[in-house]
């Protein structure tokens, strides 16, 4: 049997499925024996892509999103699809405080927290085709861990 | 068929809620214990084996609890 | 926002996977705050179904599990979908005790479970396409349950 394992989920794109996102990748990551730690840090960037989906990608409106998992020995990939609006500035969205939603209290912060807690960051991105995050986390094994 | 299910457990009506919370209560606790004899963080599977109980459990517990820690560390520390 | 949550996840025919779809389905159904007999009925009927998928469908050679949830108000409706070998007398193979695999030391009480702990069980079998396992179960509400 390989190494590698896959998953593909497809959710609507509704605010109680962000948890539920969230669960199913400490689910899935959890075969490697993860420390709590890690598997908050993983959350927390499930957590934002997926809401920035929810918020920005749909609007609040209905549609899907497409969440990929994958393990190759002790390195979790991650990508998380939405077909919504799309970002215009790539470079600017992802600055540090940069929201173009001021008006909800958003911190702009998502992108920040996504490349802080993960080992890579990736946007992909086509205005009005939609957006795709790719990031990558390499889980330390037990032995290592000390 | 309900024969079989009252052989095989009899948990009656308690809610998953209220178990998880308890969970992740223990858990919070056996992590800091767990972290002061290592001296490193543990992993899910040392946190299950110490409270005896499921891994899958814990990582049910996990979201019942605030999960925004990590968040918190990173900003105040 | 309708009632109604849908998603699908697709992942590796491999042993590991089972408590994975295990703790997917309870992730799902835990914003209806199941009671733990509810919980571990349905999680072990995920088992069971995902179980004979790995062992029976794909015989333990790679393939696609797919897994559809459905919530309707409180009632969970699960799909469980191989493209294996299939089944050919599926009358006989629901029967309790039967297994087509005594050399594994299967119980044959894979279906008996899933009829035991799901309010309803369908089983769609095509020798040499596939299987398709419907389950649908009633979530009691929190109030009717003082
Ligand atoms: N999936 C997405 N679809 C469309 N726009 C997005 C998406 N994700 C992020 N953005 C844009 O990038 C900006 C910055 O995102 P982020 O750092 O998470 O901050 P915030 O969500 O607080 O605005 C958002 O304000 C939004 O304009
Ligand atoms: N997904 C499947 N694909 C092919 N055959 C199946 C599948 N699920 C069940 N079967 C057949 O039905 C029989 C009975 O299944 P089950 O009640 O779970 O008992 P067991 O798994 O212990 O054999 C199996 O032995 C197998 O022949
Ligand atoms: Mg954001
Ligand atoms: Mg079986």
């Amino acid at each position: 049997m390989s190494e590698t394992n896959e998953i593909t989920l497809e959710f609507d794109s509704k605010s109680k499925n962000e948890s539920f996102a969230r669960m199913v990748v400490a689910a899935f990551v959890s075969s490697l024996d993860p420390t709590i730690e890690e598997i908050a840090d993983i959350k927390t960037a499930v957590s934002e892509a997926v809401t920035n989906c929810i918020i920005h990608g749909y609007e609040n409106e209905e549609g899907k999103i497409t969440l990929k998992c994958k393990l190759d020995k002790n390195k979790l990939f991650i990508e998380i699809m939405d077909k919504g609006k799309g970002i215009e500035n790539i470079k600017q969205a992802m600055e540090p405080l940069y929201t173009s939603k001021p008006e909800l209290e958003r911190s702009g912060m998502g992108f920040a927290f996504m490349e802080a807690f993960m080992d890579k960051l990736e946007v992909l991105s086509t205005p009005g085709a939609g957006t795709t995050i790719l990031m990558e986390k390499e889980i330390q094994s037990a032995a290592s861990k000390s | 068929t309900g024969e079989i299910k009252r052989f095989l457990r009899d948990d009656g009506m308690i809610k998953v809620s209220r178990t998880l919370k308890e969970t992740a209560g223990k858990v919070k606790i056996t992590r800091e214990i767990l972290n002061n004899k290592l001296g490193r963080e543990p992993t899910i599977d040392e946190i299950a084996c110490e409270l005896q109980i499921e891994t899958e459990d814990i990582v049910m517990a996990l979201e019942s609890n605030a999960e925004v820690e990590s968040l918190y560390k990173t900003i105040y520390q």
